[in-house]
């Protein structure tokens, strides 16, 4: 794709990148605490690689570790639901335990909350989070590189050659 | 109606205009980009009616950080906007993408070319 | 009722065992005339209305159009107007649907 | 609710279906898209007046920014105007 | 003519659904709540979550979350399908 | 994990497996082409397994509620109904029968059918989605829930429809099918929040509780009733249903067909369990039903494309079902409903489970006409029994089953039918008798310039041995439906029946 943009734009996204990311990733792990959660850090970061490919056309050759990582995202995913299944699938069974996010809230009602609350639902977040993350940036790049609209490999196409 | 429930009601009524509009579009244009718009304007339309139904006057997000538990608006239906958002954007793309390939295959994106499938 | 129906219902392993006998007697009465059957020169080769066929034997297969034309052609009116509403364009379709759904509200309306 | 809310909600909400009848009437489909963008944002906004925040932020990441950016990467694609063949 | 039959049915349909949304509860004030109040009172004291509508999300509506989640990766691989490059031949099955 | 557990938590299986193992197909396309292959049949057969599990525990013992994330798997007071419940009843079990018998086929007849395509793993997955898509909507007991479930379907088997792109035609058809179902969804969705707002609930059971027949509920009942009719295909909102039977890859059209037959189950579930405004309903199911099998079976008469005209011909079949299940919804709380509804109900759910097999050899034979040719048209083909005997006996077998023909299976279904909606309605019981006529004659054509006369050396390529595997357990499921109608109606449909009429009550404290 040929796409140049000017210097301006590609500083100013090289200055953003970062900082919406890490945005992105605050709202995944503090979904159970604050507005936020799986979907929206992933549609946050996922935005930041629109912005990248806005400056710089591509993403390079990672379409199949993104497709790689949203599969192992999703994978886990259901695991974590189908670990549940000595009482039932979906059961949240961590909370309380006292395991990594099986912590206790300090007491119910108005309060700050802790990051290791939650039990399954923190790890679920994380899942999403990332699944929902390399989809998005999976359909931009895909869409983006003009479709990968490309011509049959043997034959030439008749129409749509000249066009724009 | 007084002019008190016809503010009430305007939600509710913005849900309808925007299906509307969503659906005039989806009915009577011939270009398939504008279509896929008026299929988004008909999500935004039921997103907006879920979360209306959430709403109850006068109480706070449902997040625990500063009021008890019984001042809360609904969360059920933010939960399934949640979900139909994410619903929305997975078949706007797909429909995006077979459009490029219409595109691709007919040399154009009106409806009135796109009839090689008929009787 | 409804179990007097299921004693009394369709049984298909009474209908294919009178097939099977047919069949039997069938294939006795094939036999019985074989025996007669003399093979003469042209037997076993196409033919229409007694003579060799012209040309081709392949070219004489009738095509799928020409089945059922009569009855096609005797319910112009009827056939004509459907292949012609089967436009192809979305649209239409969507046109259908908006159609069906007006009217189902309306009975429903009206009826209930 | 105070009457300076309703006051803005109502205005948010006359914006939202102007923004979605600008949609249908723009025949240029890239300001199409970016007034479906603003219908969006618009919701968002809407959204957040509703006590919806979490749903505010979703609408806003996903439907201002990804799904402008996929209607335009669409659009350049395809044709820009909507009259075109 | 079905142009118009089909405009015809749409302002049908949207007269009804104006009949019935301006007959639905007022804006604001809902009639059956319980299973909404049963969240918020559960979510914090059975899941140790502050966010109710992540707790709704992921723990009560788990399987709308897998299903979504699901729904988007079956649109990466429709996408992928679909504007996947095309195979050598020019023309398949007729 | 003990054997207790399995069969508890069947449902969620039923479900899970294929989800897991398409995103492991997914994943495998990395290392390796052959693992794909591997872990699609893993799947097909253990969710196969999973609903012979969970079909000889409703059907020998109790149905029961499966609730997501609760401490229990059953409920055991009414909060569990404010969570996702699968309800693992009879109806589910017909359903879910009916959906496998053709996931197994289809997918082992899209092993030798679809070798010299790429991008085979994402074929795989997408077709494992699809499955999961179907099983969702007819096992869940959530309205949201379906709305997911059906999305899932539409865009799965949409872009399964969309699989060959290099064809323009696939594409187009993909894309109306697409809009069509998304548009359908919206709709379905928007009429979600109306009962929501009504009753504040989402549960089949909880709102068939708090529904009365409100102007508002008549409104969902509606919208909701009139997408899903057209996500069955009926007339007059079957023409995707050709163009997408058309011009899918040919392995999977039987599948994408029973998607619409999965969404026809959901209907009745629906109308049957949640909505009580039985009368209107089923009214309007009968004058659907009988629309969709005389325009089908109309427009089938024209066509000259195979796949159409069998299309066309499954749209006429959908007719007989709707009409059928729609007298035993009209009849449900009459006295007419003992002496003539059950029977109605017997045989469009019995000529449901049928359609699926019958429909689906038909599909399949008819692909591997095309596949083997690489002719559609009627008019070209010819003498094709000289070459390919197994294929012509399997289309004769699905052709004289969707005719009618004693003693195929279709017989004894449409028998049923017959009978009960002539006491219903006569005109309505010699309309159906007509159109199965004329499907006869139709399908006579079929046959015909396919299958008889000179041999005209059209065979270019060889059936391979899993497409004739497929095939074959068609066949296997039609000759048991044939030799044992009787057993399957007492064994199978009337407890789905009972489900139905049923459902829900005595369950809830």
């Amino acid at each position: 794709m040929k796409w140049e943009m000017s210097r301006v734009v590609k500083t100013v996204t090289d200055i953003l990148v970062a900082p919406i990311i890490i945005f992105g990733i605050y709202l995944i792990l503090h979904g159970h605490l604050t507005p936020g959660g799986g979907f929206q850090g992933g549609a946050v970061i996922a935005s930041s690689t629109a912005l990248l490919i806005i400056a710089y056309g591509t993403l390079g050759k990672h379409k199949k570790d993104l497709s790689s990582i949203e599969a192992v995202g999703l994978t886990l995913f259901i695991l974590i639901a189908f670990l549940g299944i000595g009482s039932t699938v979906f059961y949240n069974y961590i909370t309380g335990t006292g395991f990594p996010f099986g912590g206790s809230l300090p007491y119910h009602g108005p309060n700050p909350g802790y990051i290791n609350t939650g039990g399954t639902i923190t790890f679920m977040n994380l899942m999403v989070g990332i699944e929902v993350a390399a989809a998005l940036s999976l359909i931009l790049w895909m869409m983006s590189k003009r479709g990968g609209v490309m011509e049959p490999k043997g034959s030439s196409s008749k129409k749509a050659e000249g066009k724009d | 109606m007084s002019w008190e429930s016809f503010v009430m009601m305007m939600p509710y009524i913005t849900v309808v205009i925007l299906m509307a509009i969503g659906l005039y579009t989806v009915l009577f244009k011939k270009n398939l980009i504008k279509i896929i718009m008026g299929i988004a304007i008909m999500q935004n339309g039921a997103n907006l009616f879920l979360v209306s139904l959430a709403y109850r006057r006068g109480y706070i997000a449902p997040i625990f950080t500063s009021a008890e538990s019984t001042d809360m608006v609904m969360p059920t239906p933010h939960a399934l906007t949640l979900t139909s958002i994410v619903i929305g954007l997975a078949t706007t793309a797909l429909m995006l993408s077979l459009t490029m390939m219409i595109k691709k295959h007919y040399d154009s994106i009106n409806t009135e070319d796109m009839r090689r499938c008929k009787e | 009722m409804i179990d007097i129906v299921l004693k009394d219902m369709w049984s298909p392993i009474i209908f294919i065992s009178i097939v099977l006998l047919n069949l039997l007697i069938v294939y006795w009465l094939y036999k019985m005339g074989n025996s007669d059957y003399k093979k003469t020169k042209h037997s076993g080769e196409p033919f229409i209305s007694g003579n060799r066929p012209p040309g081709d034997v392949r070219r004489v297969h009738v095509a799928g159009d020409n089945l059922f034309w009569g009855f096609r052609d005797a319910l112009k009116q009827y056939f004509d107007p459907l292949i012609k509403g089967h436009t192809g364009s979305i649209n239409d379709y969507m046109y259908w649907i908006v159609i069906t759904l007006a009217v189902v509200l309306v009975y429903i309306y009206m009826v209930v | 609710m105070e009457p300076i809310i309703q006051i803005i909600q109502l205005l948010v909400l006359i914006g939202l279906i102007v923004t979605a009848l600008a949609v249908v009437f723009f025949k240029d489909l890239i300001s199409a898209a970016i007034a479906l963008g603003a219908s969006s944002l618009l919701l968002a906004l809407q959204f957040y007046l509703l006590r919806a925040p979490d749903v505010a932020i979703a609408e806003a990441a996903v439907g201002a920014a990804l799904t402008t950016a996929i209607f335009i990467f669409a659009i350049r694609s395809t044709d820009r105007k909507e009259g075109c063949k | 003519m079905k142009k118009a039959l089909a405009l015809v049915a749409f302002f049908v349909i949207f007269s009804f659904l104006l009949l019935g949304v301006v007959q639905m509860r007022p804006f604001g004030e809902p009639e059956n709540e319980d299973m909404d109040d049963y969240f918020l009172g559960d979510s914090q004291k059975r899941h140790e979550v502050n966010n109710v509508v992540t707790a709704v999300l992921f723990d009560y509506r788990g399987l709308d979350t897998l299903g979504e989640a699901t729904i988007l990766f079956a649109a990466v691989s429709g996408v992928l399908t679909v504007l996947r490059r095309f195979k050598d031949k020019e023309e398949g099955e007729k | 994990m003990t054997w207790d557990t399995l069969v508890t938590n069947s449902p969620t299986f039923i479900l899970g497996i294929p989800l897991l193992f398409a995103f492991l197909t997914a994943l495998s396309g990395r290392f390796s082409k052959k693992i794909g292959d591997t872990l699609f049949f893993i799947a097909l057969i253990a969710t196969a397994f999973f609903v012979s599990l969970m079909s000889y525990e409703v059907l020998t013992g109790e149905s029961w509620f499966y609730v997501f994330g609760a401490e229990q798997p059953s409920p055991e007071n009414i909060r569990s109904f404010f969570r996702i419940t699968f309800a693992a009843d009879g109806f589910a079990v017909l359903a879910t029968i009916t959906i496998m018998i053709t996931a197994v086929a289809a997918g082992i007849y899209s092993y030798g059918f679809m070798k010299f395509e790429t991008g085979l793993n994402k074929f795989y997955t997408l077709f494992l989605l699809t499955l999961a898509g179907v099983n969702g909507m007819v096992l869940t007991g959530d309205l949201f829930n379906l709305f997911v479930w059906f999305e899932v379907t539409s865009v799965a088997s949409c872009a399964l429809v969309a699989f060959k792109n290099y064809r323009g035609e696939s594409v187009e058809a993909a894309l109306k099918y697409m809009i069509l179902s998304t548009v359908g969804g919206l709709v379905i969705l928007f009429s979600i929040g109306l009962l929501y707002g009504q009753h504040g609930v989402l549960n089949y059971a909880l709102l068939r509780e708090g529904i009365t027949g409100s102007f508002i509920d008549k409104l969902a009942l509606g919208l909701v009733m009139v997408i899903l009719a057209m996500k069955a295909s009926s007339v007059p909102m079957h023409m995707w249903a050709p163009d997408a039977y058309g011009e899918a890859p040919g392995s999977v059209t039987p599948f994408i067909a029973i998607t619409s037959l999965g969404s026809l189950f959901v209907l009745f579930r629906l109308l049957f369990s949640v909505f009580s405004l039985t009368v209107v309903s089923g009214s309007i199911l009968i004058i659907l039903g009988t629309l969709s099998m005389i325009i089908g079976v109309s427009m089938a008469l024209v066509q000259s494309d195979l796949k159409r005209l069998i299309a066309y011909l499954s749209v006429s079949q959908v007719g007989y079902m709707m009409m059928a299940v729609g007298v035993g919804l009209a009849t449900l709380n009459t006295g007419d409903y003992d002496s003539f509804g059950e029977l109605a109900m017997q045989g469009g759910l019995f000529h449901m489970i049928n359609d699926g097999v019958y429909k689906a050899l038909l599909f399949l034979s008819a692909v591997a006409v095309v596949h083997v040719t690489d002719i559609r048209s009627l008019n070209d083909l010819g003498g094709l029994a000289h070459k390919m005997p197994y294929v012509t006996f399997f289309f004769l077998l699905g052709a004289l089953s969707i005719a009618g023909i004693p003693p195929l299976s279709g017989f004894s279904s449409k028998l049923l039918i017959y009978k009960s909606v002539y006491l219903y309605s006569p005109i309505l019981a010699i309309v159906a008798l007509v159109v199965s006529i004329i499907t006869l004659a139709i399908i006579g054509k079929a046959f015909f310039n396919a299958f008889l006369g000179p041999d005209q050396g059209l065979v270019k390529r060889r059936v391979s041995k899993t497409m004739l595997l497929g095939m074959g357990i068609l066949t296997v499921a039609l000759v048991l439906f044939t030799l044992f109608p009787n057993i399957v109606v007492t064994e199978v449909v009337t407890p789905a029946i009972d489900a139905l009429t049923e459902t829900f009550e005595g369950v809830i404290p």
